[in-house]
Protein backbone atom coordinates (compact mmCIF):
# COMPACT_ATOMS: atom_id res chain seq x y z
CA UNK A 1 0.00 0.00 0.00
CA UNK A 2 1.19 3.32 -1.27
CA UNK A 3 2.31 5.97 1.91
CA UNK A 4 2.37 9.62 0.95
CA UNK A 5 6.42 10.89 2.74
CA UNK A 6 7.96 13.64 2.84
CA UNK A 7 11.20 13.79 2.34
CA UNK A 8 13.68 16.47 3.69
CA UNK A 9 17.41 16.70 2.21
CA UNK A 10 20.30 17.96 3.93
CA UNK A 11 23.65 19.44 3.30
CA UNK A 12 24.81 17.36 0.04
CA UNK A 13 21.65 15.35 -0.16
CA UNK A 14 19.58 18.68 -0.99
CA UNK A 15 22.09 19.65 -3.43
CA UNK A 16 22.31 16.10 -5.43
CA UNK A 17 18.27 16.07 -5.18
CA UNK A 18 17.82 19.74 -6.57
CA UNK A 19 15.53 20.27 -3.75
CA UNK A 20 14.73 20.67 -0.15
CA UNK A 21 11.81 18.77 0.29
CA UNK A 22 9.53 16.33 -2.06
CA UNK A 23 5.93 14.83 -1.56
CA UNK A 24 6.46 10.74 -2.55
CA UNK A 25 3.69 8.09 -2.56
CA UNK A 26 5.73 5.30 -1.97
CA UNK A 27 5.70 1.86 -1.00
CA UNK A 28 7.86 1.85 2.15
CA UNK A 29 7.65 -0.03 5.48
CA UNK A 30 10.83 1.61 7.12
CA UNK A 31 12.89 4.82 6.76
CA UNK A 32 15.20 1.79 5.38
CA UNK A 33 12.69 1.82 2.17
CA UNK A 34 12.84 5.68 1.71
CA UNK A 35 16.15 6.04 1.65
CA UNK A 36 16.82 2.69 -1.03
CA UNK A 37 14.04 5.00 -2.70
CA UNK A 38 15.52 8.56 -2.25
CA UNK A 39 19.35 6.72 -3.89
CA UNK A 40 17.35 5.26 -6.80
CA UNK A 41 16.42 9.36 -7.62
CA UNK A 42 19.75 11.02 -6.36
CA UNK A 43 21.99 8.29 -7.02
CA UNK A 44 24.61 5.98 -4.85
CA UNK A 45 25.32 7.96 -1.14
CA UNK A 46 27.45 7.35 1.44
CA UNK A 47 26.78 3.85 3.19
CA UNK A 48 23.65 3.91 5.58
CA UNK A 49 25.71 3.29 8.71
CA UNK A 50 27.17 7.02 8.25
CA UNK A 51 24.06 8.69 7.57
CA UNK A 52 21.26 9.63 10.00
CA UNK A 53 17.34 9.90 10.05
CA UNK A 54 14.96 11.58 12.06
CA UNK A 55 10.67 11.12 11.19
CA UNK A 56 8.66 14.11 12.41
CA UNK A 57 11.31 15.44 14.22
CA UNK A 58 12.56 13.02 16.29
CA UNK A 59 16.15 11.03 15.74
CA UNK A 60 14.75 7.24 14.13
CA UNK A 61 17.43 4.25 12.91
CA UNK A 62 17.10 2.59 9.97
CA UNK A 63 14.14 0.36 11.18
CA UNK A 64 11.74 2.85 12.33
CA UNK A 65 8.82 2.30 10.88
CA UNK A 66 7.09 4.87 8.59
CA UNK A 67 3.17 5.54 8.58
CA UNK A 68 1.08 7.56 5.74
CA UNK A 69 1.56 11.95 6.31
CA UNK A 70 4.96 11.24 7.95
CA UNK A 71 8.20 13.78 7.05
CA UNK A 72 11.65 11.70 6.74
CA UNK A 73 14.43 13.87 7.23
CA UNK A 74 17.85 12.29 5.75
CA UNK A 75 21.02 13.52 6.82
CA UNK A 76 24.20 12.92 5.05
CA UNK A 77 27.37 12.24 7.15
CA UNK A 78 27.38 14.75 10.06
CA UNK A 79 30.35 16.88 10.96
CA UNK A 80 29.82 19.13 13.53
CA UNK A 81 32.11 21.27 15.42
CA UNK B 1 22.31 24.08 27.44
CA UNK B 2 22.67 24.09 23.72
CA UNK B 3 22.22 27.18 21.43
CA UNK B 4 22.93 27.03 17.67
CA UNK B 5 23.84 30.50 16.80
CA UNK B 6 24.29 32.92 13.55
CA UNK B 7 26.38 35.56 15.66
CA UNK B 8 30.30 35.49 16.95
CA UNK B 9 30.64 33.36 20.19
CA UNK B 10 31.91 35.22 22.70
CA UNK B 11 33.98 32.75 25.32
CA UNK B 12 33.57 35.15 27.81
CA UNK B 13 29.92 35.61 28.38
CA UNK B 14 29.66 32.10 27.98
CA UNK B 15 32.10 30.96 30.67
CA UNK B 16 30.14 34.10 33.15
CA UNK B 17 27.19 32.23 32.74
CA UNK B 18 28.69 28.59 34.15
CA UNK B 19 30.07 30.84 37.82
CA UNK B 20 29.51 29.00 40.91
CA UNK B 21 30.23 29.83 43.98
CA UNK B 22 30.74 26.05 44.46
CA UNK B 23 32.77 25.32 41.46
CA UNK B 24 36.60 24.81 42.00
CA UNK B 25 36.91 23.65 38.55
CA UNK B 26 35.96 24.91 35.04
CA UNK B 27 37.21 23.40 31.69
CA UNK B 28 36.14 24.72 28.11
CA UNK B 29 36.77 23.51 24.69
CA UNK B 30 36.48 25.65 21.00
CA UNK B 31 36.76 24.54 18.02
CA UNK B 32 38.39 27.27 15.62
CA UNK B 33 38.65 27.69 12.16
CA UNK B 34 41.80 26.48 10.88
CA UNK B 35 43.43 27.33 6.98
CA UNK B 36 44.52 23.61 5.86
CA UNK B 37 42.50 20.72 6.09
CA UNK B 38 43.57 17.47 4.42
CA UNK B 39 45.95 19.11 2.52
CA UNK B 40 44.09 21.73 1.19
CA UNK B 41 44.48 25.55 1.75
CA UNK B 42 40.46 26.60 3.01
CA UNK B 43 39.52 30.26 3.05
CA UNK B 44 36.11 29.72 4.78
CA UNK B 45 33.76 27.21 6.41
CA UNK B 46 29.91 27.50 5.67
CA UNK B 47 27.69 25.62 8.50
CA UNK B 48 24.08 24.41 7.77
CA UNK B 49 22.16 22.95 11.08
CA UNK B 50 19.12 21.54 11.13
CA UNK B 51 18.57 23.40 14.46
CA UNK B 52 15.40 21.82 15.97
CA UNK B 53 16.88 18.87 15.95
CA UNK B 54 20.68 20.19 16.78
CA UNK B 55 19.02 21.34 20.23
CA UNK B 56 17.07 18.17 21.20
CA UNK B 57 20.34 16.85 20.75
CA UNK B 58 22.48 18.64 22.18
CA UNK B 59 20.67 18.80 25.19
CA UNK B 60 20.15 14.72 25.53
CA UNK B 61 24.12 14.73 24.90
CA UNK B 62 24.56 17.52 28.18
CA UNK B 63 21.99 15.98 30.31
CA UNK B 64 24.36 12.70 29.05
CA UNK B 65 27.08 14.45 30.92
CA UNK B 66 25.58 15.38 34.02
CA UNK B 67 24.46 11.68 34.70
CA UNK B 68 28.25 10.19 34.05
CA UNK B 69 30.15 13.06 36.14
CA UNK B 70 29.10 15.34 39.25
CA UNK B 71 29.26 18.55 37.50
CA UNK B 72 27.48 21.54 38.45
CA UNK B 73 27.06 23.44 34.65
CA UNK B 74 27.66 22.52 31.80
CA UNK B 75 26.83 24.55 28.36
CA UNK B 76 27.67 24.40 23.96
CA UNK B 77 27.19 26.90 21.30
CA UNK B 78 27.49 26.03 17.89
CA UNK B 79 27.78 28.90 14.87
CA UNK B 80 25.53 28.35 12.07
CA UNK B 81 26.63 30.80 8.67
CA UNK B 82 29.87 31.17 7.02
CA UNK B 83 32.75 31.61 9.23
CA UNK B 84 36.59 33.09 8.67
CA UNK B 85 39.85 31.38 9.17
CA UNK B 86 40.09 31.70 13.32
CA UNK B 87 36.40 31.85 14.14
CA UNK B 88 35.12 30.00 17.05
CA UNK B 89 33.11 27.29 15.43
CA UNK B 90 31.65 25.57 18.56
CA UNK B 91 32.34 26.18 22.25
CA UNK B 92 31.76 23.89 25.30
CA UNK B 93 32.74 24.54 29.03
CA UNK B 94 31.74 22.55 32.07
CA UNK B 95 32.38 23.92 35.49
CA UNK B 96 32.48 21.40 38.57
CA UNK B 97 33.35 21.08 42.29
CA UNK B 98 36.81 19.24 41.24
CA UNK B 99 38.85 19.20 37.90
CA UNK B 100 38.08 15.74 36.99
CA UNK B 101 34.62 16.22 36.49
CA UNK B 102 35.26 18.91 34.32
CA UNK B 103 37.58 17.91 31.40
CA UNK B 104 35.91 14.64 31.07
CA UNK B 105 32.31 15.72 30.36
CA UNK B 106 33.38 18.31 28.46
CA UNK B 107 35.78 16.26 26.28
CA UNK B 108 32.58 14.06 26.00
CA UNK B 109 30.07 16.71 24.97
CA UNK B 110 32.38 17.76 22.17
CA UNK B 111 33.10 14.33 21.38
CA UNK B 112 29.70 13.59 21.07
CA UNK B 113 28.38 17.11 19.47
CA UNK B 114 30.58 15.93 16.46
CA UNK B 115 29.25 13.15 15.26
CA UNK B 116 25.45 13.55 16.57
CA UNK B 117 24.57 16.91 16.31
CA UNK B 118 22.75 17.59 12.73
CA UNK B 119 25.16 20.19 11.46
CA UNK B 120 27.44 20.06 8.22
CA UNK B 121 30.04 21.95 6.88
CA UNK B 122 31.58 22.79 3.35
CA UNK B 123 34.89 24.08 2.89
CA UNK B 124 35.70 26.42 0.77
CA UNK B 125 39.34 26.25 -0.68
CA UNK B 126 41.39 29.23 -2.14
CA UNK B 127 41.89 27.70 -5.55
CA UNK B 128 37.76 28.16 -5.77
CA UNK B 129 36.55 24.72 -5.00
CA UNK B 130 34.37 23.95 -2.14
CA UNK B 131 33.76 20.30 -0.98
CA UNK B 132 31.05 18.80 1.89
CA UNK B 133 33.19 17.73 4.82
CA UNK B 134 32.89 13.84 5.76
CA UNK B 135 31.56 13.17 9.35
CA UNK B 136 35.09 12.18 12.02
CA UNK B 137 34.15 8.77 12.36
CA UNK B 138 33.47 8.26 8.68
CA UNK B 139 36.63 9.37 7.21
CA UNK B 140 38.61 6.75 9.24
CA UNK B 141 37.56 5.03 6.60
CA UNK B 142 39.66 5.68 3.44
CA UNK B 143 37.53 3.73 1.23
CA UNK B 144 34.18 5.79 1.40
CA UNK B 145 35.55 9.10 0.43
CA UNK B 146 34.95 10.88 -2.27
CA UNK B 147 31.75 9.82 -3.21
CA UNK B 148 31.01 11.89 -6.61
CA UNK B 149 34.03 14.10 -6.16
CA UNK B 150 32.84 16.14 -3.47
CA UNK B 151 33.11 14.94 -0.19
CA UNK B 152 36.09 15.30 1.42
CA UNK B 153 37.07 13.50 5.00
CA UNK B 154 37.97 15.04 8.37
CA UNK B 155 37.16 17.99 9.39
CA UNK B 156 37.64 22.31 9.31
CA UNK B 157 38.26 22.58 13.22
CA UNK B 158 39.52 19.52 15.11
CA UNK C 1 54.97 30.64 29.00
CA UNK C 2 54.33 30.82 32.38
CA UNK C 3 53.27 33.86 34.38
CA UNK C 4 52.47 34.94 38.04
CA UNK C 5 50.01 37.94 38.85
CA UNK C 6 48.66 39.39 41.41
CA UNK C 7 46.33 40.80 38.93
CA UNK C 8 42.96 39.80 37.95
CA UNK C 9 43.34 36.91 36.04
CA UNK C 10 41.11 38.29 32.27
CA UNK C 11 40.70 34.52 30.59
CA UNK C 12 39.89 36.38 26.89
CA UNK C 13 42.77 38.46 26.83
CA UNK C 14 44.97 35.26 27.74
CA UNK C 15 42.79 32.97 24.94
CA UNK C 16 43.71 35.99 22.31
CA UNK C 17 47.00 35.22 22.65
CA UNK C 18 47.11 31.59 21.49
CA UNK C 19 45.28 32.17 18.46
CA UNK C 20 46.54 30.55 15.24
CA UNK C 21 44.99 29.81 11.77
CA UNK C 22 46.56 26.31 11.79
CA UNK C 23 44.90 26.28 15.39
CA UNK C 24 41.69 23.57 15.19
CA UNK C 25 41.41 23.51 18.87
CA UNK C 26 41.62 25.14 22.01
CA UNK C 27 41.52 23.66 25.23
CA UNK C 28 41.31 26.12 28.59
CA UNK C 29 41.25 25.14 32.50
CA UNK C 30 40.42 27.57 35.28
CA UNK C 31 40.61 26.95 38.98
CA UNK C 32 37.84 28.81 40.57
CA UNK C 33 37.89 29.66 44.42
CA UNK C 34 35.12 27.16 46.12
CA UNK C 35 33.57 28.63 49.08
CA UNK C 36 33.50 25.14 50.93
CA UNK C 37 36.84 22.60 51.44
CA UNK C 38 36.33 19.68 53.41
CA UNK C 39 33.48 20.81 54.89
CA UNK C 40 34.62 23.83 56.03
CA UNK C 41 33.16 27.45 54.60
CA UNK C 42 35.58 29.17 53.48
CA UNK C 43 35.93 33.40 53.02
CA UNK C 44 38.84 33.61 51.10
CA UNK C 45 42.33 32.26 50.24
CA UNK C 46 45.97 33.42 50.67
CA UNK C 47 48.17 32.22 48.04
CA UNK C 48 52.28 32.71 48.12
CA UNK C 49 54.64 32.06 45.23
CA UNK C 50 58.07 31.48 45.32
CA UNK C 51 58.19 33.57 41.89
CA UNK C 52 61.72 32.85 40.54
CA UNK C 53 61.09 28.89 40.96
CA UNK C 54 57.47 28.67 39.91
CA UNK C 55 58.47 30.34 36.64
CA UNK C 56 61.37 27.97 36.10
CA UNK C 57 59.53 24.99 36.71
CA UNK C 58 55.84 26.22 35.17
CA UNK C 59 58.21 26.68 31.93
CA UNK C 60 59.31 22.93 32.77
CA UNK C 61 55.99 21.59 32.52
CA UNK C 62 55.21 23.61 29.46
CA UNK C 63 58.40 21.89 27.97
CA UNK C 64 57.43 18.91 28.49
CA UNK C 65 53.51 19.28 27.26
CA UNK C 66 55.34 20.19 24.36
CA UNK C 67 57.32 17.00 23.75
CA UNK C 68 54.67 14.42 24.70
CA UNK C 69 51.78 16.52 22.35
CA UNK C 70 51.80 18.26 19.00
CA UNK C 71 50.46 21.60 20.28
CA UNK C 72 51.15 24.87 18.89
CA UNK C 73 51.25 27.26 21.91
CA UNK C 74 50.46 27.06 25.26
CA UNK C 75 49.94 29.36 28.63
CA UNK C 76 49.38 28.91 32.54
CA UNK C 77 48.84 32.14 34.61
CA UNK C 78 48.73 31.72 38.23
CA UNK C 79 47.56 34.42 40.73
CA UNK C 80 49.28 35.63 43.80
CA UNK C 81 47.97 37.20 47.06
CA UNK C 82 44.26 37.65 48.70
CA UNK C 83 41.98 36.18 46.59
CA UNK C 84 38.10 36.06 47.20
CA UNK C 85 35.05 33.73 46.23
CA UNK C 86 34.73 32.89 42.40
CA UNK C 87 37.94 34.36 41.63
CA UNK C 88 40.72 32.40 39.15
CA UNK C 89 43.42 31.28 40.76
CA UNK C 90 45.02 29.42 37.94
CA UNK C 91 44.52 29.47 33.58
CA UNK C 92 45.99 26.94 31.42
CA UNK C 93 45.21 27.49 27.75
CA UNK C 94 46.62 25.40 24.80
CA UNK C 95 45.85 25.64 20.96
CA UNK C 96 46.64 22.77 18.64
CA UNK C 97 45.68 21.47 15.25
CA UNK C 98 43.25 18.52 17.15
CA UNK C 99 41.69 18.23 20.17
CA UNK C 100 43.52 15.25 21.84
CA UNK C 101 46.65 17.02 21.89
CA UNK C 102 44.82 19.91 23.40
CA UNK C 103 43.15 18.26 25.97
CA UNK C 104 46.18 16.10 26.89
CA UNK C 105 48.20 19.03 27.29
CA UNK C 106 46.45 21.05 29.12
CA UNK C 107 45.13 18.13 31.89
CA UNK C 108 49.35 17.71 32.08
CA UNK C 109 49.80 21.34 32.85
CA UNK C 110 47.55 21.77 35.54
CA UNK C 111 47.97 18.37 37.16
CA UNK C 112 51.77 19.13 36.69
CA UNK C 113 51.72 22.53 38.35
CA UNK C 114 49.41 21.56 41.20
CA UNK C 115 52.19 19.09 42.77
CA UNK C 116 55.23 20.94 41.35
CA UNK C 117 55.58 24.54 41.31
CA UNK C 118 56.36 26.18 44.68
CA UNK C 119 53.20 27.64 45.82
CA UNK C 120 51.21 27.75 49.18
CA UNK C 121 47.85 28.31 50.10
CA UNK C 122 45.91 29.45 53.64
CA UNK C 123 42.79 28.87 53.99
CA UNK C 124 40.55 31.92 55.56
CA UNK C 125 37.24 30.32 56.95
CA UNK C 126 34.18 32.14 58.19
CA UNK C 127 34.65 31.38 61.53
CA UNK C 128 37.73 33.15 61.64
CA UNK C 129 40.01 30.46 61.55
CA UNK C 130 42.53 29.72 58.97
CA UNK C 131 45.04 26.90 57.89
CA UNK C 132 47.57 26.03 55.00
CA UNK C 133 45.90 23.77 52.63
CA UNK C 134 48.04 20.49 52.42
CA UNK C 135 48.96 19.44 48.89
CA UNK C 136 46.44 17.68 46.63
CA UNK C 137 48.77 14.23 46.84
CA UNK C 138 49.88 14.68 50.42
CA UNK C 139 45.98 14.48 51.44
CA UNK C 140 45.58 10.89 50.16
CA UNK C 141 47.41 9.81 53.19
CA UNK C 142 44.91 10.79 55.83
CA UNK C 143 47.54 10.21 58.61
CA UNK C 144 49.79 12.84 58.20
CA UNK C 145 46.95 15.45 57.72
CA UNK C 146 46.78 18.13 60.52
CA UNK C 147 50.16 18.26 62.00
CA UNK C 148 50.16 21.05 64.62
CA UNK C 149 46.32 21.45 64.12
CA UNK C 150 47.02 23.99 60.79
CA UNK C 151 47.27 21.94 58.19
CA UNK C 152 44.43 21.12 55.85
CA UNK C 153 44.23 18.76 53.12
CA UNK C 154 42.93 18.96 49.73
CA UNK C 155 42.60 22.14 47.97
CA UNK C 156 41.00 25.52 47.21
CA UNK C 157 40.56 25.22 44.02
CA UNK C 158 39.85 21.99 42.22
CA UNK D 1 83.23 20.68 58.84
CA UNK D 2 80.76 23.30 59.46
CA UNK D 3 79.06 25.43 56.79
CA UNK D 4 77.68 28.51 56.15
CA UNK D 5 74.07 27.62 55.04
CA UNK D 6 71.50 30.43 54.27
CA UNK D 7 67.92 28.89 54.83
CA UNK D 8 64.97 30.57 53.49
CA UNK D 9 61.20 29.25 55.09
CA UNK D 10 58.60 29.35 53.07
CA UNK D 11 54.83 29.43 53.98
CA UNK D 12 53.86 27.11 57.40
CA UNK D 13 57.90 26.90 57.78
CA UNK D 14 58.17 30.86 57.74
CA UNK D 15 55.69 31.06 60.45
CA UNK D 16 57.20 28.39 62.32
CA UNK D 17 60.06 29.26 62.45
CA UNK D 18 59.45 33.25 63.02
CA UNK D 19 61.75 34.03 60.14
CA UNK D 20 61.83 34.12 56.62
CA UNK D 21 66.01 33.49 56.53
CA UNK D 22 68.52 32.62 58.77
CA UNK D 23 72.23 31.71 58.68
CA UNK D 24 73.04 28.99 59.99
CA UNK D 25 76.81 27.34 61.04
CA UNK D 26 76.35 23.42 60.51
CA UNK D 27 77.45 20.34 59.86
CA UNK D 28 75.95 19.07 56.79
CA UNK D 29 76.66 17.27 53.70
CA UNK D 30 73.44 17.14 52.23
CA UNK D 31 69.87 18.87 51.86
CA UNK D 32 68.46 16.37 54.15
CA UNK D 33 70.99 17.03 56.85
CA UNK D 34 69.87 21.02 56.93
CA UNK D 35 66.52 19.81 56.65
CA UNK D 36 67.28 17.33 60.25
CA UNK D 37 68.79 20.53 61.74
CA UNK D 38 65.52 22.65 61.31
CA UNK D 39 63.43 20.41 62.42
CA UNK D 40 65.42 19.94 65.67
CA UNK D 41 64.80 23.85 65.73
CA UNK D 42 61.09 24.48 64.39
CA UNK D 43 59.60 21.19 65.59
CA UNK D 44 57.88 18.03 63.25
CA UNK D 45 56.89 18.78 59.88
CA UNK D 46 54.79 17.31 57.15
CA UNK D 47 57.13 13.58 55.83
CA UNK D 48 60.09 14.82 54.15
CA UNK D 49 58.97 13.07 51.06
CA UNK D 50 56.18 16.07 50.76
CA UNK D 51 58.04 18.47 51.18
CA UNK D 52 60.64 19.57 48.46
CA UNK D 53 64.06 21.70 48.89
CA UNK D 54 66.07 24.17 46.68
CA UNK D 55 69.53 25.25 46.68
CA UNK D 56 70.48 28.76 45.23
CA UNK D 57 67.06 28.61 43.18
CA UNK D 58 67.41 25.30 41.49
CA UNK D 59 65.16 22.74 42.52
CA UNK D 60 67.14 19.73 43.97
CA UNK D 61 66.79 16.69 45.83
CA UNK D 62 66.95 15.15 49.43
CA UNK D 63 70.39 14.08 48.67
CA UNK D 64 71.84 16.93 47.10
CA UNK D 65 75.79 18.17 48.40
CA UNK D 66 75.19 21.51 49.79
CA UNK D 67 78.53 23.87 50.12
CA UNK D 68 79.69 26.49 52.09
CA UNK D 69 77.63 29.57 51.12
CA UNK D 70 74.72 28.14 49.88
CA UNK D 71 71.60 29.41 50.38
CA UNK D 72 69.08 26.47 50.96
CA UNK D 73 65.19 26.49 50.15
CA UNK D 74 63.02 24.73 52.63
CA UNK D 75 59.12 24.19 50.63
CA UNK D 76 56.13 22.87 52.70
CA UNK D 77 53.83 20.36 50.62
CA UNK D 78 52.60 22.87 47.72
CA UNK D 79 49.24 23.56 46.94
CA UNK D 80 49.15 25.56 43.73
CA UNK D 81 45.60 26.01 42.09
Amino acid sequence: MSKRITVRYFASFRERAGTETENLLIDAATTRDVFDRVRDRIGPTEPLGHCKVAVNDEMAGWDTHVRDGDTVLLFPPVAGG
Amino acid sequence: MLRITRELIRPDALRAELTDPAAGAFAAFEGWIRNLNEGREVLRLEYEVYEPLAIKEGEKIIAEARSRWPILHAACVHRHGLLEIGECAVWVGVSSAHRDAAFHACRYIIDQVKVRLPIWKKEHYVDGQSGWVNCERCSEHADHRHIGGTFRPSSGTA
